[in-house]
């Protein structure tokens, strides 16, 4: 029997409510000091480096190459083009997605027919696409459309079809219980239920989206296809010019995290906090 | 016809029988209590009469329409406010938005929750959570309404209270009421009959028909609650005999 | 884990390699290297020195580059603009030319609706490769008929060029060998221009064989013996007869590549293309310069990118 | 009043027990039956469709291309090199990713300043990576393997990080309730817990291994590097052998298949059934 | 010393105070009931000595092993069988193996679910599921017991056998037993002492000191169970009159 006794005065004056506005800002400023704490590793092994500059080449001299690309507006229209195309391409395949996973939550044998293709088209890489896309639509938009489509749409598929499957079995009960028809049951209880695993599900499909469309710009490099942020990283390879390819793949990372920051942590931690739950970490106000 | 089941038996998976050869008949507009040991297949019987499980054999007869059903767990969405989980019985009962609007906060009312109709399941206590879910179950308004220890997780005040409402609810609407209780008085004071059934498996044990007269009689009551305890007091002991034997 | 730069870019002379690892592609235009492979011609030549030797066979020029620089590979036959590149954005200390390997073989390849050049106004062509030997040849080509703004430039890789050209979705191509005779074989394409018309004696350069400058200082017996071997290598398939030949490169390939083109697209190809020493040194300014011009590369100085003392040193 | 009965008498013989063994044989012949009438469709297509040959080949010229790969053995070897590395740099992301996404659950401020760039890794091409990849490790394994973890790993962390956002609350109460240390909790309740957010995330994580395993395959067909499922591919497009091109990808969907056959499907079912849940349109028994 | 309290407060963001400068000494070896309406906030006052919740101001004082928790819901990990439930428990106390293979199978028997000690949660009824989580809570083995309403999915006679279990498991390890119930009767017959707390905001309204003598002699605890219905009832009505003035 312990008698040693554990005071907690030191918990006294925490409230629990935290203030959010501080919050929000702690979620742009530490990503903001982590890229700062990378940029400055970097420069430093660079300087250390014994690899030849245009091997290896450091933020400075990366930045160097920025005014050059933002004069002849090639970067901010690559990054445009690419960011359009992106965001359209991953919303059509949110809305050609979703509806198929519902309907292989409803149908077992459909899913189990068509269930493993999904996760195998998952795996096939979009390059696999490009020659019947081509073939089919020859150099347009559509081409980049569909390979980044075959990319996304299976990954959201499978994250939907995950989040709905870890359903528990009990809501499913009350759908019946309280008289839904399928739909009802679909629009009221199974996609809100869902949601956490599904927006978990988005994330992937959108990194699936962007790949798969960095993958699409690769057919032209400019031309008649607008030039795109994947068509000016294969430019950078095919120059040998590192500088240009590291630029590009800070724009990529700049921009992987902004979509982050402003569109998929705000909703996760939406939906987090309507359920009572939270993002490790942060506080449940 | 309220509810009629039939020879009805059943078993899950792995397990011997729950429910052997259960047959019993309620009437349009009866009140029933079913009583029996933790464990003994009540809430199973409850969620075959509202269609969730189907019979290993027998069979049994419900109303078109289905029944209402008040879960054990609360069972609440947890993404809807209070309000907003009993609205969604009434959206999906087909109810127009002004209507629902009402009802809604006379039910949260009736269930002495006005106060909490914003918050979310997981910013209520225990007990609130089981008054939202009966306040969605009474939502549903069908003719049979299935309850599954809808008083568990509330003070006795509360429930004395909540009592009253459903004794005059089921007086005005003519409903049939089944529903679960560990609380043999509680049985007594609200059904017209009680089922108590055995367990291991479920069947049958004593069936009791509670008369006004009977409720209203304050000894002839107790008297009652203390023959039911001793029934599931006797029936208890069996079991304990036979699982010292068996394990 | 290969440190490239442990030995300073002048190192002093170190005798002759243990090993030589060259790179090529399994390419029409890289047969000298295919050739000296499979009949055992370079093993022949680095035998003298006890030097083994392994290849990799890459499937793009930036790849190939990048490893030369990772010192992954000490020597690559190349088409001449990865070549060039790396050694303009390295300001001339990546690699150096030390023999040519084939010249010719880049062609306008068009429709057969296109018969004239000025009929090419509004027409929509491809190159294989954004500021390639043939992208900066259709864009000068183009400039200097006054359509470039009239005519689409698309670079895409060769592959997807003839799949493009098979759907009608473009209407012609300046294309390298095998693909414009691919073009003319398969497609029904011809000829419009000979890229040959276009330079001094028709020469220019379409692989070459490069070293890297470290390999180069530490192991000069070596490259001398490379180059020797390269330099064989072209006089076999000079001297060999065209069924000789084409059997001979055709099994190199299905051997490097488990496939190939089919028999007739090789031959024509073949016809094409010139096996030759020859690093055609002053073709490399022009190259930069008429980038330049077209505004697809930076500029520089190709000075000192082909260092031929090997090639003469083999004539002494 | 509904007096309207209806009679439930359908529902009698209906046992609840469903025969595993036949479940089992369906999730098996359901995808075959899809693939052979995909195929058929396929096929029927390529007699109608006016494209040549060459440039839409049907099923029956893919196969006659098969022969001789068989022959000369590349297939199969491709296929054994490809999995093999996978199978292993999908391990060992796994190893890798795991421990991060556990550290970065734990550390908000880490996870705040981490967590974002994670995401934006995961919207990297992987082709961004290879001329890195080659200047440090050269023409090795290491390289593809490196292109391979830098795809895979981000997917897996933020698989499990959902995983773990998604736990409830009162398991947290719990551990803390039962005196679990950090690592008990981790191991007792959180990634149990986790698991089912988690597979689905090394399901997307294994897409994006073997997706970045394709690309990085992509640098050499041959010599050192032993030829991969990615290099033949690549070799179809440059040969513009679409014949070959079909025959990789049926190859990759095929792979893909089995491995969701024979390796995620029964892990999701595993743990679905063990919390009482259950794939959709699957018995619970 | 048990469990002190001094001034205790407690609000949720977006609520008023739930709990109130509450301060009470609870002495090592005590065993306290908790009464109260629904939602008054005894769950939370739970909380906060379990170490779950810091108090909004005050402080207080627990042995420093902490304490076992029964959570109002069985709160059971769905991925372990009722017996691994159980272990679970003992393993992180660090328990070596063969002890605990015994002491669990010591516990289900005691909660009487020796038989199904390898369901899953997800195959258990709620009151099976209830009695896991009290054996799981005895099996934590800390000087503090807390029990958020532990019998309340039982039925009468499993109650009482479990009542008796817990009063001879009290009297043989000395425990301070701090529990939560709407039943005032299960409160008079097993604490020593009563806190009756009122609601919005939750302060002590009443204590109430149970001898032995008043425990085994029927009129006069049926007296003082109906005194303390009295008094939450009393506390209820003057709610609902704010609750009228104020919605
Ligand atoms: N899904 C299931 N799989 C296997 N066994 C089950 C399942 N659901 C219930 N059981 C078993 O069926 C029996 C009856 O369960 P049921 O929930 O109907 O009991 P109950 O009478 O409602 O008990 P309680 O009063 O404790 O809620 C129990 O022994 C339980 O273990
Ligand atoms: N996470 C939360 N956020 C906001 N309010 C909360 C939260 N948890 C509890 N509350 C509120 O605090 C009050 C007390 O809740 P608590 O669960 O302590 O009640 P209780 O006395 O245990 O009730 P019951 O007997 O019904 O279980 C309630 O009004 C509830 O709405
Ligand atoms: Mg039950
Ligand atoms: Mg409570």
């Amino acid at each position: 029997m312990s008698s040693l006794t554990e005071s907690r005065t030191d918990l006294a004056p925490v409230r629990t409510i935290k203030l959010r506005p501080n919050n929000r800002l702690d979620s742009w400023v530490a990503p903001v000091l982590t890229v700062i704490v990378l940029l400055s590793l970097w420069q430093i092994i660079s300087w250390v480096s014994p690899l030849r500059e245009d091997l290896f080449p450091g933020p400075l001299s990366v930045a160097a190459k920025l005014p050059q690309l933002l004069a002849d507006g090639s970067l901010l229209s690559a990054i445009g083009n690419s960011l359009f195309r992106a965001v359209s391409g991953f919303a059509i395949a949110v809305i050609i997605a979703t509806p198929i996973a519902l309907l292989l939550a409803h149908q077992p044998l459909l899913r189990k027919g068509v269930g493993p293709l999904v996760s195998a088209m998952q795996v096939l890489p979009s390059i696999a696409w490009v020659p019947a896309a081509i073939i089919l639509f020859g150099l347009s938009d559509a081409t980049i459309y569909t390979v980044l489509l075959l990319g996304a749409i299976p990954s959201i598929i499978n994250g939907l079809l995950s989040g709905i499957d870890m359903i528990p079995a009990q809501y499913k009960a009350l759908s019946k219980v309280l008289g839904a028809s399928k739909w009802e049951h679909v629009m009221h209880i199974e996609l809100p239920a869902a949601m956490p695993g599904y927006v978990a599900g988005l994330r992937q499909g959108w990194a699936f989206a962007w790949r798969s469309l960095m993958a699409a710009e690769l057919i032209a490099v400019g031309g008649s296809l607008a030039l795109g942020v994947g068509s000016l990283l294969q430019r950078g390879r095919d120059l040998a010019d590192l500088s240009l390819v590291m630029l590009v793949i800070l724009t990529i990372l700049l921009v992987g995290v902004l979509i982050e920051l402003v569109f998929f942590a705000p909703i996760e931690r939406k939906l987090l906090r309507d359920r009572g739950m939270s993002r490790t970490g942060e506080s449940n106000g | 016809m309220g509810v009629l089941l039939n020879e009805v038996s059943l078993s899950y998976p792995g397990t011997g029988l729950v429910i052997d050869r259960l047959s019993t008949e309620i009437d349009d507009g009866e009140f029933v209590a079913v009583l029996g040991a933790s464990g003994c297949g009540k809430s199973s019987l409850l969620n075959m009469i509202a269609g969730l499980l189907a019979p290993s054999s027998g069979w049994l007869e419900v109303p078109k329409d289905g029944a209402a059903f008040m879960f054990q767990d609360a069972n609440l969405l947890p993404w809807l406010t209070a309000s907003q989980n009993v609205d969604l019985a009434l959206k999906l009962a087909g109810k127009p938005v002004q209507e629902r609007e009402e009802r809604v906060e006379e039910l949260l009312n009736l269930v002495q929750l006005g106060h909490a109709s914003d918050k979310k399941p997981h910013e209520l206590s225990g007990g609130m959570r089981q008054r939202v879910a009966l306040a969605r179950a009474l939502a549903q308004d069908r003719q049979v309404l299935l309850m599954d220890e809808p008083f568990a997780a509330l003070d006795a005040i509360t429930r004395d209270m909540l009592h009253e409402q459903l004794r005059s609810l089921w007086g005005q609407t003519g409903k049939t009421i089944i529903f679960v209780t560990h609380n043999v008085r509680e049985a007594i004071r609200l059904s017209g009959r009680i089922l108590v059934l055995s367990s291991h498996p479920g069947r049958i044990l004593e069936t009791r028909r509670i008369t006004d007269d009977l409720r209203n009689n304050p000894t002839q009551a107790a008297a009652l609650a203390d023959e039911l305890t001793t029934i599931l007091r006797k029936e208890q002991r069996k079991h304990e005999l036979t699982d010292r034997i068996t394990h | 884990l290969p440190s490239p730069n442990e030995v300073p870019a002048q190192a002093a002379d170190r005798g002759p390699a243990a090993e030589l690892k060259i790179g090529y592609f399994a390419n029409l235009t890289h047969a000298p290297a295919l050739i000296s492979e499979s009949e055992g011609i370079l093993q022949k030549h680095l035998d003298e020195d006890g030097t083994k030797f392994q290849s990799q066979i890459f499937n793009a020029g930036p790849a190939a580059v990048e490893a030369l620089n990772s010192g992954a590979i000490d020597a690559a036959y190349l088409g001449p603009n990865p070549a060039l590149n790396s050694y303009l954005s390295s300001h001339g200390e990546s690699l150096n030319i030390v023999s040519g390997v084939a010249y010719g073989g880049a062609s306008l390849v068009v429709n057969k609706d296109i018969t004239k050049p000025e009929q090419l106004a509004g027409s929509n062509l491809a190159s294989p490769q954004f500021g390639g030997t043939q992208d900066v040849a259709l864009r000068n080509y183009l400039k200097e008929l006054d359509l470039k703004q009239d005519a689409t430039v698309t670079p895409s890789s060769n592959g997807t060029v003839a799949q493009l050209f098979g759907r009608g979705e473009i209407d012609g191509a300046w294309l390298p060998e095998p693909y414009a005779s691919l073009l003319i074989e398969k497609n029904d394409a011809h000829r419009l221009v000979n890229e040959a018309q276009l330079w001094p004696e028709g020469k220019f350069p379409t692989t070459v064989l490069v070293v890297s400058k470290e390999f180069m200082a530490s192991h000069p017996d070596t490259v001398q013996k490379l180059v020797d071997a390269n330099t064989e290598a072209i006089e076999w398939l000079n001297n060999a007869d065209e069924k000789q030949k084409l059997s001979a490169v055709q099994k190199a390939l299905v051997k490097a590549n488990g496939s190939s083109f089919d028999e007739s697209v090789i031959a024509q190809a073949l016809k094409q293309v010139h096996f030759s020493q020859d690093p055609l040194p002053e073709t490399y300014q022009t190259l930069v310069d008429h980038a330049l011009a077209v505004e697809v590369g930076a500029g520089g100085n190709a000075d000192g990118l082909v260092d031929s003392r090997f090639l003469e040193q083999q004539e002494q």
